[in-house]
């Protein structure tokens, strides 16, 4: 890569001061990360609109651009130029803030991701518990959303939302300690790197149960279908941010959208081997083969596939009752989790079938 | 030996515990029977310690079965010693008991509170069981109360009455007096000695003997003197000497029985063989022994003397109970404990059998008392008719007779006590002891003439009805009659003279009148027939005849005298005002000083002053600090942050 | 550098506002109580500066245990002020007087 | 250097938060800026290399006390009024003694620290130190004990937390699962079989 930039770059470059060359390196690769989500958040849209249109037998949109790849931009700028209404009533600060508070951490969130064996921006140790401590962050938005409105639609709405938040945070987080106990370390470039080593290697199979937990938490964490009791358009008409329209709208958007992506890409990390090639272990490859090697690529492919299961259960699950929700999420995720926390340790003890693989 | 000291005493414990708690399931039949022979094994088992100690020569046991406390060294037991001296008491209790426990079943035929009244009396067995047999003061104290509570109970038995109410509430509370007095004897021999034992404190009586004690500062009292004395009240409460006799005549409220077994021939008699008992303690203090001798004798001859105007078939026997303790009271007074004793034996046995001729008398006559509306009863009830005659002439002291051994004795002992600064005590003794034979014998008689003889004075159709007794009633009878006429014969000289009770009565060579007295003994036989030489027997003779006389005879002399010293009369009627003394006087007295306490001391000046007062006073400081406690936290928080801060400027900055 | 004494600074300043805080937002009960969690977080500061000087983690165990008992503390006591709420209908502390002498 | 500046930026950061906090007349705001303080004390504690209490306090204030918080003030509906009142009253008093105390504690701070060699900042921490595991190696070994009662606090608190508010209204209806699945179409069809037409002899 330095080869493509001329000399003079670098010399001025060299004659930066090592910490503005931290700072500038740093800046940069985050607004790269920053930019790329957000894009894929914009064609995500799009994707969504496209999926669920043919699973219902229809082609989605089609007018902008070919194939109307264009949607998603037609759509950010009517969304940009629309007039933001802030109520009268409501807190004006917290009802401009909210939108920002649960983008923020869904993209602060990619930080500790790490996107291919060699990069990563921050490679912290404790990425599993940065993870967890952003997502818990992630609730603020849409609480302080539904209060500043000051309508009692959107405050039932953040109600449920954050009661629901909390509950499977805790699901998550148990199963996140069945991955931790897996891969023994919070790194998750660790975690991946102890999942190398094709299939059979994935946590997918011996952390099965905490697989359908942790992303079916996501999805409820994301306030998705069939959990989307929050905004529930048929009970409280659009929940926490009935009142919000133009880029305060859009913000809200680009944050679910975007912890959509982030859920789907820590799921791949986190069960299925993240960058690592479904093709690791098969020896008919070639030896040198791209398709053997690690690399951005599978954790894109991973990535789009839970995106689409994302809109596959939205197309096909009817919405939860608020209480089943919190049944679901109280009497069954946790006990399950806490069940296969003490197999997975007795079992990784006794070193049993796929099991044995395993640091724990 | 010692399960059988314990059989002996928990038998009738046992008995009365069944019979009163289970007294409905067990019914009447199975009441009396199990506690009569709960207490016929007592006797039997008591006959038995008595033959062991006396022929076969046993050793006197003392020991103890279970310590309950031990406070400070001073070791709270439950133990037994069984000396002669227990022994011959244990016999006499038992044997009446049984007597009375048998009697009762004919007595108390018809009585609803049959079961409850047999429960008592065995209770009653067992308290005076653990009294008499008990090694220590505090055991002493247990059984001392707990005949109390029974004799209280039994009065009481027929507790509808308002009469009954009142005397066993006036026998609790007389005996409450003399029981002060015995627990501040008690408190005094625990303060000197520092045990409960007896045969500890007897081991240290010449020491407490040495030692001064100062209830009032400035005038030592000799310790011995104090104590003894204090014990003695406990003695005059309990076998009801003057001035605290004014229960007795009461309790006769309580059915006849137990005016035979309790308030005659045992539990009265506490007393007396607690002076007994305790003889190494009371033959240190010569103080003491005067105080018993005047005491005794003020009650033998005054309390006769009533005895003369009553008419209470029951009451009359009751004063001549009185007098009859008075003589062993004063026997104790001149250190003849044994004849003390004797008399309490054989007294128990007449005494008994007079209580239980009278309630004979009583039944026949339908609860009727008043011996002026009898008569003539000779011939309708002649078991009862000779049995009460045999008491009567052994109350008397007819040569021959149980009494008469016992009685003869003691007035001759008495006789024989002058020793040095006794001349006026001396001469009240003996002269009470002597002039009481002839009212002895008066009133006796008056009782027995007036009853058995002369015309028939009862209504018609009590007349129509007259029969002996059943024999439950009568076989008693004739079983203490028996002793009551012969006992003195055997006995007399092993226990007065034959050093019976060994080391279980202390003497001192001085005081030891028995042994002086036993110089000129030359058998019972001699004595009997020595008897008409003494005055005696002729006061006694006297009194008969006077009996005879005025009641027989003359039956309208008495009237006259009445009416000519009306006032002697009057005093005689009213029992020498002592019941007015002790309830106008200082019950009412105490009620009034309690009234003053209570309006007074209580409510103005603890309630008003002190308690109410504290409060308010309290109340008005706390209403003044109150003001700083706000209850709010942050003033509590800022109290501290202020006090942090200053204490870090004072580090800081001084 | 940055060492022991910054913290302890600190943590001196966040503890003395939140005490300024109790007597200053005197009618607020969960302002009292969030008051408390600030004091609390001074005193963690504490603890982690020390364990940093000193080299021994136990201090940061400490911290824990403080963090478990305050997560605790906090849900026992907003459960307490709720039903004090429902029942009360307020949670101003100078109206809580019924035990006042 | 970067490391001073962000200290102080972050602290200063921070005693703004705390004084929000306490000056703040919407309780809401009072627990934004708490959050916010929070969010500074973690970073500090970054800074510290106490990542693991750092991300933790993050996680358990954050994420589930500070929205118990919230969660509490939004629905309780506080007059808001009422209960900031009389706030100016006390206020130069509280903020004259904090601000002595705080000047006091201050001194006594750099005045212990000046004597000795406390100024050097704190001790680097060795290659491939991981906080958590060390936290980890200590809490389960030496304090495993003080962890478990930690552990038994905590399920307490949940209990006493849904036994204080829990309350049942009378009338509300619940659904029984159990029940529900329980059904059988036997306890609720019947079927009764008549004939499709009236018998002739009724016409």
């Amino acid at each position: 890569m330095k080869a493509l930039i001329p000399n003079f770059v670098l010399n001025i470059w060299d004659w930066f001061p090592p910490l503005t060359q931290y700072l500038i390196e740093t800046t940069f690769w985050i607004a790269v990360v920053m930019i790329t989500v957000i894009l894929s958040v914009a064609f995500t849209t799009y994707f969504e609109r496209k999926v669920i249109g043919y699973m219902q037998g229809r082609v989605g949109p089609n007018r902008v651009g070919p194939w109307g790849l264009l949607q998603p931009f037609a759509d950010v700028i009517k969304l940009l130029i629309k007039e933001v209404v802030v109520p009268e009533k409501s807190n004006r600060f917290l009802f401009v803030v909210a939108p920002l508070l649960t983008l923020i951490p869904a993209l602060a969130t990619w930080a500790v991701v790490p996107l291919s064996d060699t990069f990563v921006i921050a490679d912290i140790n404790a990425g599993l518990l940065y993870v967890l401590a952003l997502t818990s962050v992630g609730v603020y938005g849409v609480i302080l959303a539904g209060w500043a409105t000051n309508s009692k639609y959107a405050f039932l709405g953040a109600m449920r939302s954050a009661a629901q938040i909390v509950a499977y945070e805790i699901a998550m987080g148990f199963a996140l300690v069945g991955v931790l106990m897996a891969g023994g370390s919070l790194n998750l470039g660790d975690i991946t790197e102890a999942q190398a080593g094709g299939f059979s290697s994935w946590f997918l199979l011996p952390l099965m149960p905490l697989f359908f937990v942790y992303f079916i938490s996501g999805v409820a964490e994301t306030n998705r279908a069939p959990f989307d009791v929050a905004e529930g358009e048929s009970e409280i008409v659009a929940g926490f941010h009935v009142e919000y329209s133009g880029v305060a709208f859009a913000l809200f958007f680009l944050g679910e959208y975007a912890n959509i992506i982030l859920i789907s890409a820590l799921t791949s990390i986190f069960f299925l081997g993240g960058y690592n090639s479904f093709f690791e272990g098969w020896t008919f490859l070639a030896e040198d083969s791209f398709l053997r090697e690690p690399s951005l690529l599978w954790l894109i492919i991973k990535i789009c596939f839970f995106i689409y299961v994302f809109f596959w259960i939205r197309a096909t699950f009817p919405r939860y009752r608020y209480d089943q929700i919190m049944r679901l999420g109280w009497k069954v995720f946790i006990p399950v989790t806490i069940v296969w926390i003490v197999v997975e340790g007795v079992m990784a003890w006794m070193q049993v079938g796929p099991w044995s693989n395993l640091s724990g | 030996m010692h399960g059988i000291h314990l059989t002996i005493v928990l038998a009738p414990l046992a008995a009365a515990i069944i019979a009163g708690l289970f007294g409905r399931q067990i019914g009447r039949a199975g009441a009396h029977w199990i506690t009569i022979i709960a207490v016929g094994l007592s006797f039997v088992l008591s006959v038995l310690v008595l033959k062991d100690l006396y022929w076969d020569g046993g050793e006197p046991a003392n020991y103890s079965l279970y310590t309950w406390a031990v406070s400070e060294g001073l070791r709270m037991e439950v133990g037994f010693l069984v000396d002669r001296l227990t022994a011959l008491m244990m016999v006499v209790v038992t044997f009446v008991s049984w007597m009375v426990h048998i009697y009762t079943v004919g007595y108390m035929h018809d009585d609803p509170g049959y079961q409850r009244f047999f429960s008592y009396i065995s209770l009653f067995t067992f308290s005076m069981l653990m009294l008499v047999m008990s090694n220590n003061f505090l055991q002493l104290f247990f059984g001392w109360e707990a005949v109390g509570l029974v004799s209280y109970l039994l009065i009481g038995f027929w507790f509808k009455r308002e009469s009954a109410i009142f005397a066993n509430l006036k026998a609790f509370l007389v005996n409450r007096v003399g029981d002060f007095g015995f627990i501040l004897g008690i408190a005094g021999v625990v303060m000197f000695t520092n045990s409960l034992d007896y045969a500890t404190v007897f081991g240290q009586s010449q020491s407490i003997a040495a030692q001064q004690i100062e209830v009032y500062p400035g005038t030592p009292w000799n310790a011995m003197s104090v104590i003894c004395i204090l014990l003695f009240i406990g003695a005059m409460g309990k076998s009801a000497q003057a001035p605290l006799h004014v229960w007795l005549p009461d309790s006769m409220e309580g059915p006849t029985p137990i005016s035979a077994l309790i308030h005659a021939a045992t539990m009265v008699t506490a007393g007396i063989f607690m002076v007994a008992r305790m003889s190494p303690l009371f033959e240190l203090s010569e103080t003491a022994l005067a105080v018993v001798l005047v005491i005794g004798a003020i009650t033998a001859f005054f309390m006769g003397l009533l005895g003369i105007v009553q008419n209470d078939i029951k009451r009359v026997v009751a004063y001549s109970t009185l007098s009859q303790l008075g003589y062993m009271t004063v026997a104790l007074g001149v250190s003849a404990y044994s004849a003390a004793i004797f008399h309490l034996m054989t007294h128990a046995f007449f005494k008994a059998l007079l209580f239980l001729a009278a309630g004979s008398v009583i039944i026949a006559m339908h609860h009727e008392q008043d011996i002026r509306k009898m008569g003539g009863l000779r011939k309708y009830m002649p078991i009862t008719y000779w049995t009460a005659l045999i008491g009567s002439l052994a109350l008397i002291g007819f040569p021959g007779s149980g009494g008469f051994f016992s009685k003869d004795l003691l007035i001759e002992a008495v006789h024989e006590s002058h020793w040095e600064g006794q001349g006026a005590i001396y001469w009240i003794g003996y002269l009470s002891v002597l002039l009481g034979v002839f009212v002895t014998a008066l009133y006796s008689f008056r009782m027995f003439f007036l009853v058995f003889h002369g015309e028939e004075r009862m209504d018609k159709k009590t007349k129509s009805h007259l029969h002996e007794t059943p024999w439950v009633v009568t076989v008693p009878l004739v079983l203490l009659a028996i002793p009551s006429a012969i006992i003195g014969w055997f006995t007399v000289e092993p226990i007065l003279f034959g050093g019976y009770f060994g080391d279980a009565i202390f003497e001192t060579e001085r005081h030891d009148v028995l042994a002086r007295m036993a110089d000129e003994w030359h058998g019972s036989l001699g004595l009997v027939t020595h008897a008409l030489q003494t005055p005696i027997f002729w006061l006694a003779a006297a009194g008969v005849f006077t009996a005879w006389f005025l009641y027989l005879k003359r039956p309208d002399i008495p009237e006259k005298i009445a009416d000519r010293f009306s006032g002697i009369y009057t005093l005689l009627d009213r029992k020498y005002y002592f019941d007015d003394l002790w309830i106008k006087g200082f019950a009412a007295g105490g009620r009034n000083l309690g009234q003053i306490l209570w309006n007074k001391g209580d409510e103005l000046i603890i309630d008003g002053i002190i308690v109410n007062g504290t409060a308010k006073s309290i109340g008005k400081f706390a209403g003044i600090l109150r003001r700083i406690q706000t209850g709010y936290l942050y003033h509590y928080a800022f109290a501290m942050f202020i006090g942090m801060t200053l204490i870090l400027a004072l580090l800081l900055w001084a | 550098m940055i060492g022991l004494e910054h913290y302890l600074t600190i943590s001196a300043i966040l503890f003395c506002l939140a005490i300024a805080g109790i007597f200053i937002n005197r009618r607020n009960l969960i302002l009292l109580l969030m008051c408390i969690e600030l004091m609390l977080l001074a005193v963690n500061f504490n603890f982690i500066a020390f364990s940093r000087h000193l080299g021994d983690e136990t201090g940061q165990v400490f911290v824990f245990f403080i963090l478990t008992v305050a997560a605790a503390e906090a849900a026992i006591g907003l459960a307490i002020l709720v039903v004090l709420f429902r029942n009360r209908r307020s949670i101003n502390v100078q109206e809580l007087d019924t035990m006042k002498g | 250097m970067f490391h001073t500046i962000l200290f102080y930026f972050f602290a200063t950061v921070l005693i703004g938060a705390a004084l929000g906090v306490i000056f703040a007349r919407n309780p809401v705001h009072a627990v934004m800026f708490l959050v916010l303080a929070f969010f500074q004390s973690a970073v500090l504690w970054l800074l510290a290399e106490a990542e693991f209490l750092a991300l933790v306090l993050v996680l358990v204030y954050v994420g589930a006390v500070m929205v118990l918080f919230l969660f509490v003030v939004m629905m309780l509906d506080i007059n808001v009024e009422r209960t900031t009142g009389g706030y100016a009253r006390y206020l130069p008093l509280g903020l004259i003694v904090a601000g002595l105390m705080i000047v006091e504690l201050v001194q006594i701070i750099w005045l212990r620290g000046s004597g000795e060699t406390l100024t050097g900042g704190f001790a680097a921490t060795p290659e491939g130190y991981s906080n958590t595991k060390a936290l980890g190696a200590i809490l389960y070994t030496e304090h495993v004990y003080a962890f478990e009662i930690a552990a038994v606090i905590l399920l307490l608190a949940i209990i006493a937390a849904i036994t204080l508010t829990m309350r049942k209204r009378p009338g509300l209806k619940q659904q029984d699962i159990s029940a529900q699945v329980a059904v059988r179409a036997k306890d609720r069809v019947r079927i009764v079989k008549m004939a499709s037409e009236k018998p002739e002899d009724e016409q």
